[in-house]
């Protein structure tokens, strides 16, 4: 059965869980709040501003990044080390909830909406029914060999310290102070018009895929294909 | 468009006829049956032949007409010209056009001739050797898909020969390759058969892989694939300094800085690989002995007479484009091959291998010429060649038909009786073949007259070369009467037109600016000299040549002094800046002209004469009519090549084929150079000499021979344990069967090995990764050691890509976790080496034309 | 309400047009699912109605064409604003291509599983979906929607690798393709957003000169490679070159045979044409900014190295399979090698001056390869599939004897074969000599920098040997065929597909032996016209100049792009 | 890279470690449903990405912003077709095991 140490992480989850979806809500309430101005059409549209901007001096949005990026990272590392797969999923919803929240942060409100939406409610949603509908025990746990585990964290672990050299030897060019957060206005403009094609491929591909999936998926009336 | 002359028609009818045969029996093969399909191919290839000596007659007519007073050309002057014109725009690739046409001259009309002609006979051979042949394959009769196979042989075989596109040539020359292929697995049932065509396939692709590299640099340099265009635009940058082939250009290939001369010897040598292909010269000799396993008619029609003989014929073709250095590489491809088969022709006691090993060393010694320059000579020994090896190669399989299928001479003996045609037929190659002849009397066999010419090129170029030339000095004439061959060369008639060759050049300037007819203006300008050749000839004996100064006689007219004088300056400068050919070359020659007659003496004594040693193989032997005729017909024909039309003609063929700037020890060059200036006379004086160092050679072999085998074979077996490891070297071919499969199977599966054991370590490293996989490599390596019987491909070379094969898709576990993780690891990688090496600099190149806007634009 | 409706940006009929091939893909789509609910459903009705779409998307194509004839066009999406799709004559020459493979991976379909088919609706909405995603991979710049014509192309493609429900190897197939697939998406993806970060915009028509003019001033190569090898990896997965082959040969032993030989051609050529274009887009950047295109060397280095190992992997692996559709995998990993040697080839037509031929292009060399590669891999796949039908086996066995057995088949195999290898007379052989033959004037052009001129001579090698060593395997087949006959009974092929496969291989021979120089032109003028500058335009439409010249950000007075008029004039 | 001043570095850094995390996890789960998770891990790295450089790095535009939507598009469209696939090779496999699914090789 599950070892002393994994009981541990394991109950650590609901904590975290607890943590992060008030304080998801609660983000998007305050910025709900502060952005939206009562400004009439002659001006534009509704205005949210990201949260950045009711933060001065920066020292709350670091804490609040440090609280939710620490999240997301645990989060993702309890997907790594947890060995079934409903687990796994459980920690994916809070690395997906505590990215919402940096959305947030980062001034894309709507995003995290969508983030949290789409994901959240959706993609993971349906992972879980695949287990669920995958597996005779929702409990099942395969195991990999340690031999792999290890090779694979190696690479791993290499692979994040050659990335992080690479991205902090770039030279970036000097961050614009101009940024005042996205407009949803500008935002669904841009979405309709300079983005139509993908958009509307995007709808396309979507009935696509739910097509082939919901043929995938079902069982067939009298499915006697022979193999050919 | 010029008008299309009679003579292209015939020819490209004479092409497809054999083309036609072929459709009709792939088509209609079965339901024709036994004999008539076989008959039909030869009624194919005998109105082919037909067509054939009608143009070579009309042809030789031609040549001989006096110059016209307008334009300077005799009429097959003019009907070449004319032909270059007639050119069927195929395609183009990128601005270049690619055109097809015939390639109308001398050396096209004699080779076609001598194709169909001995194609022919063999066919009417094959018919007789199909008759007491099994012709069933895997239990079914395949009687009309050798003929099939035969048909479209010559098909391809003269296509070849007509082709005055490389490309074409090229293309061709690959269904040659892939006929030989059919016609030595015909009797694919049989595994030693199968191997051989798998063996010649292949070591034909790799020389071929050379000609590909040859004709792409061509393409690339040259910016054309025709013969006559590639020649005159190599000739113009090499001499001029405008064009890739200069020495100041270079370009950076592999890290190494190649200069534009450099770069023209590879374009050479490259090509030359698909002559030693085709050819079996040297490193690429293993696969033609194991040829042999086919039928006895394909062996003479393919690996004896013709296509083998299509290496030379090519290598003639592209002399325009050989620099010296290359013509210098080809020469010692050549010597090497003369000299190492002959000495395991000695000790072959297969009679099929050893013609076959006769003929490697025959076809070393055209190679050889080419590379000397002795150009006329080789192709004239081409000829003689086909003729009389297409009889020997009939004759042996008479007697191994006649003797039950029995190859082994050791078993053999006393058949004289038995087979008195065969033998007879068969004598009179070997002494084609040995160089028979009596010295100063003009009296001789085929090689007495080709191969002897060679070595006089050969000595020339040695020893001779550069001595200072004499102007003037017609005291050289004194040999004109010596010159003994000479009077066996032809008609005089011949000859005395054709030193009006020299003409051509006088009128080039005025001739028509059109690109290519200025383009045949500049080849016969840049030998004009070899007009003089058979000037030469005609001075030889029809005596009407030389007075004292030795050129700008009437006979070859004002221009001809001109450009004689021109070529003779060329000629002396470009001497200088070239090496002699090395002594021992010559000597290695020399020495192997006393061997050939030795082991064909050996072979035709063991075979005929003496006692019958197996008395089972001796009481069985007979002779069939069918099969007599074509070897009566060749032999007489052999006697005729040797004297009449074929050398004058491949003479005048020098004068179109070759280049006077590049071509130096050109034996045409010499021969005319001596006209002009009386001159180089070394060359004949050579020629007289080794009139008596050569001519005898077949005396003292045949003598030798005779000593040896009279009493059988004890003393051979004596001679044998005496020369030991000598004669093992020699059985063992020179072990290069066993060094191939050394060297590329065995080097292959150690290539494996270490890759497997690199990926075993790697693999090592991800420990426990996949048991899978480690598993997988333990069931490999247990695999690696035992041999895979492949199917019947290049003795096990197969086997050791199948290995490479297994070792690539041992990753592929079917696994996807292992998938990905190996891709992860090779992004680590990548990003890691980027890691090490960052910074490096890049290249930069400004465009020219943006400089301006760039620095403008870019801030 | 006005003002907001105002600063909308509504499609005009004459975007529609410049649409409608897709548009007829996807109303392909929409009455496969239509009209099975009025009519019932019904297989070869599905299959038909298919046709009948490809049939349109082609005619279309061919009236779109008609009007486009010289000049790009980048079109739907308001003039300001980068065009997201590309309509030009790349764009138009693959969807004739693709949409004519299509066709006859349709007419397989009638043969060998129209009658025992039963959800013939769902089978060509996905295979009609995958297309879609083609087309619209060969005709973008902008790398979001780069990324999202891949996902478009690829998941109907999973799916339909699994369509035999019941097929245990099918399952695992698709199992493998949406694995390997999803992690490939998520790493491009990821190599796109940083792209994305370094130059702040997703037009890669932007990002190509921006990132010549960095490689030049040595800032930032390390990110810039590392996200171009993100970029690159998700293209190469959809190539199947090495190291992201491994789904292709078993997904292409579990799919159906018809989806392996629609797989087998046009995910790759579709991302072959992708990637051409990013490769030309990088030429005509770095020479827009006055740099030799040869800044790009070691990405050049890069992409032939991964050209030259895919094609000796596909052509060792190959060499040991029994299962036909596994060899053929391998095959088609080989030749993607090919392709991708010349892909790696950073060099424009146009941009070369006057003394250029078109005739080495290696653009129009791939291009031409592509449709060669169509036929081919259709012959072959046709007379693979009609043999499996008959027998039941996927083993190399089940062709022994089939020149006996079947000689309408057998021949066309033959020429296929034969044209596979790269022998003349055939097309292959042409085909593969042009793409020497760009590789060669590449490698002569670039002689002056020293490791670019080293790799184009190195990978003629490599591709020489190459051929050597595919000759064995693709006669192992000829052989079973012609040389080895183990009895098995004779069969009569059904008409259609014995005239499809002879189909090609008399196109294969005709082509090969008169030298197809009509396809090879359309391919360069495709090719060359590229980038051609346009005409004066009147309606909304941006040109694909366009794309090039349009500043990404009209507020950032600092970045300033030089246009490229002068090379082009330059080529004229 | 102060540590109270929130800036581009740290997101790209979260980014990186959750990339890393999702190639772990895709190369360690023999669930064929822990695998999608990995993807989806990665795919959100990415829109970690996009987003902080769309905040911090590009004047003007949210093409980071809605590339960001439709990477969740993809990934909600991935994800369908492949639990579909999971389900199909469980209804044949009995098992979701991708180590049991190797009878392709070679």
């Amino acid at each position: 059965m599950v070892s002393k140490g994994r009981t541990k992480l394991n109950r650590l989850l609901p904590t975290c869980l607890s943590l992060v979806l008030p304080a998801v809500l609660m983000c998007g309430g305050i910025t709900m709040a502060q952005g939206t101005t009562p400004d009439a059409m002659g001006s534009g549209v509704p205005h949210f501003d990201g949260v950045q901007k009711s933060v001065s001096g920066g020292i709350v949005e670091a804490i609040l990044f440090y609280i939710f990026g620490g999240t997301v990272l645990a989060a993702a590392i309890g997907v790594c080390v947890s060995k079934r797969v409903v687990r796994m999923a459980t920690w994916l919803f809070g690395t997906l909830g505590g990215v919402a929240v940096l959305y947030f942060l980062l001034g894309a409100n709507y995003l995290g909406v969508i983030q949290l939406i789409v994901y959240a409610g959706g993609t993971l949603i349906l992972l879980v029914f695949g287990v669920m509908l995958t597996s005779k025990s929702p409990w099942v746990r395969f195991e990999c060999p340690r031999g792999e585990m290890v090779v694979a964290s190696v690479v791993s672990i290499l692979l994040f310290a050659s990335l992080t050299t690479v991205l902090v030897t770039a030279e970036w060019p000097a961050q614009s102070q101009s940024a005042d957060g996205v407009r949803i206005a500008e935002f669904g403009k841009e979405l309709l018009t300079t983005y139509l094609v993908p958009f509307e491929v995007a709808s396309v591909m979507l009935l696509v895929v739910m097509i082939a999936a919901a043929y995938l998926a079902r069982q067939d009336r009298d499915d006697s294909e022979g193999a050919n | 468009m010029a008008e299309i002359s009679n003579y292209e028609i015939y020819l490209m009818a004479g092409v497809l006829i054999p083309l036609a045969s072929f459709f009709i029996l792939m088509l209609f093969g079965p339901r024709i049956g036994k004999p008539v399909a076989g008959w039909l191919t030869v009624l194919a290839m005998a109105s082919s032949c037909a067509l054939a000596t009608i143009t070579l007659v009309g042809w030789h007519a031609d040549v001989n007409t006096p110059p016209d007073s307008i334009t300077g050309r005799t009429v097959a002057q003019q009907l070449s010209i004319d032909a270059s014109h007639n050119q069927f725009h195929w395609a183009d690739i990128g601005s270049v056009p690619i055109k097809i046409g015939v390639k109308l001259d001398s050396l096209t009309v004699i080779m076609f001739f001598m194709v169909t002609f001995i194609a022919t006979w063999i066919f009417i051979f094959s018919v007789g050797y199909m008759s007491g042949h099994s012709d069933e394959v895997d239990g079914k009769s395949k009687y009309h898909r050798f003929f099939c196979y035969l048909s479209l042989f010559g098909f391809s075989m003269l296509g070849l020969v007509i082709s005055s596109n490389l490309l074409f040539l090229f293309m061709l020359w690959e269904l040659v390759g892939l006929c030989s292929y059919l016609l030595i697995g015909f009797y694919f049932d049989k595994k030693f058969a199968s191997n051989a065509a798998m063996k010649a396939f292949i070591t034909n692709r790799v020389g071929d892989f050379g000609f590909i590299f040859g004709l792409m640099m061509v393409f690339f340099f040259l910016k054309t694939f025709d013969l006559d265009q590639a020649a005159i635009e190599f000739g113009r940058q090499f001499a001029s300094s405008t064009g890739v082939f200069d020495a100041g250009f270079a370009i950076n290939l592999f890290g190494w800085h190649v200069s534009g001369a450099m770069l023209a010897t590879m374009m050479g040598i490259g090509l030359f690989c698909g002559a030693m292909g085709k050819s079996a010269q040297f490193p690429l000799q293993v696969w033609l002995p194991d040829a042999m396993a086919g039928p006895t008619p394909v062996s003479a029609l393919i690996h004896a007479a013709t296509m083998v003989a299509a290496g030379v014929y090519l290598v003639a073709r592209i002399f325009r484009l050989l620099t010296p250095e290359a013509q210098f590489f080809i020469a010692v491809i050549g010597c090497i091959t003369l000299t190492a088969m002959a000495l395991i022709a000695m000790v072959q006691t297969d009679i099929k291998k050893c013609l076959a090993y006769s003929t490697l060393s025959q076809l070393g010694y055209m190679i050889f010429g080419m590379g000397v320059g002795a150009w006329t000579a080789a192709l004239f020994h081409l000829m003689l060649h086909a003729f009389f090896k297409a009889m020997l190669f009939l004759g042996s399989g008479q007697v191994i038909e006649g003797c039950h299928h029995e190859q082994d001479m050791r078993k053999m003996g006393g058949l004289m009786k038995k087979m008195p045609m065969t033998g007879i037929t068969f004598l009179v190659g070997v002494l084609a073949i040995s160089g028979f002849g009596i010295p100063l009397m003009n009296v001789g066999l085929g090689g007495y007259f080709s191969k002897d010419e060679i070595l006089a090129v050969a000595w020339d170029r040695a020893y001779m070369w550069h001595e200072p030339i004499e102007h003037h000095g017609d005291s050289g004439h004194g040999d004109a009467g010596g010159h003994g061959d000479s009077g066996g060369y032809a008609d005089a008639s011949g000859h005395a037109d054709l030193g009006g060759y020299g003409e051509i050049d006088s009128h080039g300037s005025v001739m028509p600016s059109d690109a290519s007819a200025s383009s045949f203006m500049l080849v016969s300008d840049q030998h004009g000299s070899t007009g003089h050749d058979t000037g030469h000839a005609d001075s030889g004996h029809a005596d009407s040549g030389h007075d004292d100064s030795g050129h700008g006689d009437s006979l070859h007219g004002e221009a001809g002094h001109a450009s004689g004088s021109h070529a003779l300056g060329s000629v002396e400068s470009l001497k200088a800046s070239i090496p002699p050919l090395p002594k021992w070359m010559f000597w290695l020659a020399l020495i192997t002209a006393y061997v050939t007659p030795f082991y064909m003496m050996r072979c035709w004594w063991m075979t005929f004469m003496g006692k019958p040693r197996d008395q089972h193989v001796y009481d069985h032997a007979h002779e069939s009519p069918l099969m007599w005729v074509p070897l009566v017909a060749l032999a007489i024909s052999t006697f005729g090549a040797s004297y009449f039309v074929f050398r004058p003609m491949i003479a005048d063929a020098a004068g179109a084929a070759t280049d006077a700037t590049l071509v130096l020890g050109l034996d045409g060059v010499a021969e005319s150079a001596e006209t002009a200036s009386g001159a180089l006379i070394h060359v004949h004086e050579a020629h007289h000499w080794l009139a008596y160092g050569v001519g005898g050679s077949w005396v003292i072999a045949f003598f030798v021979a005779f000593l040896i085998y009279r009493n059988g074979l004890a003393t051979g077996a004596k001679l044998k344990a005496a020369f030991g490891p000598l004669a093992t070297l020699l059985e063992h071919k020179y072990y290069f069967d066993e060094l191939y499969d050394f060297l590329l199977v065995r080097g292959c599966r150690l290539a494996a090995a270490v890759c497997r054991a690199f990926d075993t370590y790697v693999i090592d490293l991800f420990a426990n990764l996949s048991a899978s996989i480690v598993e997988r490599f333990a069931v490999f390596s247990g695999r690696g050691v035992d041999a895979h019987v492949v199917d019947g491909v290049f003795n096990g070379l197969a086997a050791a890509s199948m290995d490479v094969s297994d070792l690539v898709r041992s990753p592929q576990t079917g696994r996807i976790r292992n998938y990905v993780l190996f891709a992860a690891a090779a992004a680590v990688v990548v990003v890691m080496v980027m890691l090490y090496f960052d910074g490096s600099d890049y290249p930069v190149v400004r465009h020219a034309s943006t400089i301006g806007a760039s620095s403008a634009g870019i801030q | 309400m006005d003002t907001l409706l105002q600063n909308f940006w509504t499609p005009t009929s004459t975007d529609l047009f410049w649409f409608s091939p897709e548009l007829a893909l996807v109303g392909t789509i929409v009455m496969l699912l239509v009209v099975p609910i009025i009519m019932g459903k019904s297989a070869r009705t599905s299959g038909r109605i298919a046709l009948f779409g490809t049939v349109a998307t082609i005619v279309l194509t061919l009236r779109v064409a008609g009007v486009v004839q010289t000049q790009g066009i980048s079109g739907l999406a308001p003039p300001a604003a980068a065009g997201m799709l590309i309509l030009d004559n790349l764009a138009i020459y693959f969807k004739i291509v693709l949409m004519l493979f299509m066709a006859g991976i349709i007419g397989l379909w009638f043969i060998g599983s129209a009658e025992k088919e039963r959800n013939g609706p769902e089978f060509f909405v996905i295979f009609a979906g995958s297309a879609l995603g083609m087309v619209l991979m060969a005709g973008t710049l902008n790398l979001l929607m780069m990324a999202i014509a891949i996902e478009m192309a690829s998941l109907p493609s999973y799916a339909i690798v699994g369509f035999k429900k019941r097929n245990r190897a099918a399952a695992e197939a698709s199992l493998k393709y949406v694995v390997f697939g999803g992690i490939s998406a998520a790493i491009m993806l990821y190599g796109i957003s940083l792209l994305y970060g370094i130059f702040g915009t997703l037009n890669f028509a932007h990002i190509a000169p921006r990132a010549a003019v960095m490689l030049h001033e040595g800032q930032n190569t390390l990110i810039l490679g590392f996200a171009l090898i993100c970029t690159l990896g998700g293209i190469l997965f959809k190539i199947a070159a090495v190291p992201f082959h491994f789904w292709c040969p078993d997904v292409f032993e579990g799919a159906k045979i018809e989806v392996t030989a629609w797989l087998s051609v046009s995910s790759k050529a579709a991302a072959i044409v992708l990637l051409l274009r990013l490769v030309d887009a990088f030429s005509v950047g770095a020479v827009s900014e006055g740099l030799s295109a040869a800044i790009f060397n070691n990405l050049a280095l890069g992409l032939a190295i991964i050209a030259a190992i895919t094609c000796t992997w596909g052509n060792f692996a190959a060499y040991r399979q029994r299962n036909i559709k596994r060899l053929l995998a391998y095959s088609s990993i080989a030749h993607a090698g090919y392709m991708l040697m010349a892909c790696s080839i950073f060099m424009h037509p146009g941009l070369l001056g006057a003394g250029y031929s078109i005739g080495q292009s290696p653009m129009g060399a791939v291009l031409v390869y592509i449709m060669l590669y169509a036929i081919m891999n259709l012959g072959v796949f046709a007379v693979a599939a009609m043999v499996i039908w008959q027998t039941g086996s996927e083993d190399i066995d089940a062709f022994n004897g089939l020149g006996r057995r079947s000689a309408w088949l057998a021949v066309p195999m033959l020429f296929c074969l034969v044209s596979l290898v790269g022998l003349p007379p055939f097309a292959g052989f042409i085909g593969k000599y042009w793409l020497l033959l760009a590789l060669g004037e590449a490698g002569t052009a670039y002689a002056s920098v020293q490791s670019l001129g080293t790799i184009y001579w190195t990978l003629i090698v490599i591709a020489g040997t190459n051929t050597l060593i595919s000759l064995f395997f693709y006669f192992r087949i000829i052989k079973a065929m012609f040389l080895t006959d183990d009895g098995q009974p004779a069969f009569t092929p059904s008409i259609t597909g014995a005239t499809m496969a002879n189909l090609c291989g008399i196109a294969l021979l005709v082509m090969g032996v008169f030298y197809i120089q009509q396809p090879r032109d359309m391919a360069e003028k495709y090719a060359t016209h590229l980038f051609q500058p346009a005409a004066a335009m009147t309606h909304t439409m941006t040109t694909t100049q366009d794309v090039y010249n349009e500043k990404p950000n009209a507020a950032d007075p600092d970045f300033r792009l030089t246009t490229i008029d002068h090379e082009q004039e330059g080529a004229q | 890279m102060p540590l109270l001043e929130i800036g581009l570095m740290h997101y790209l850094i979260l980014a990186a470690a959750v990339f890393s995390c999702g190639v772990f996890v895709m190369s360690t789960k023999r669930n064929a449903i822990g695998i999608l998770i990995g993807i989806e891990l990665v795919l959100n790295a990415v829109n970690i990405n996009f987003v902080a450089f769309d905040r911090y790095q590009v004047v003007g535009g949210c093409d980071g912003q809605i590339s960001a939507v439709f990477v969740i598009v993809i990934a909600a469209a991935e994800a369908a077709v492949a639990v579909a696939i999971c389900m199909n090779l469980y209804k044949n496999l009995n098992t979701i095991d991708v180590d049991r699914g190797d009878s392709l090789h070679g």
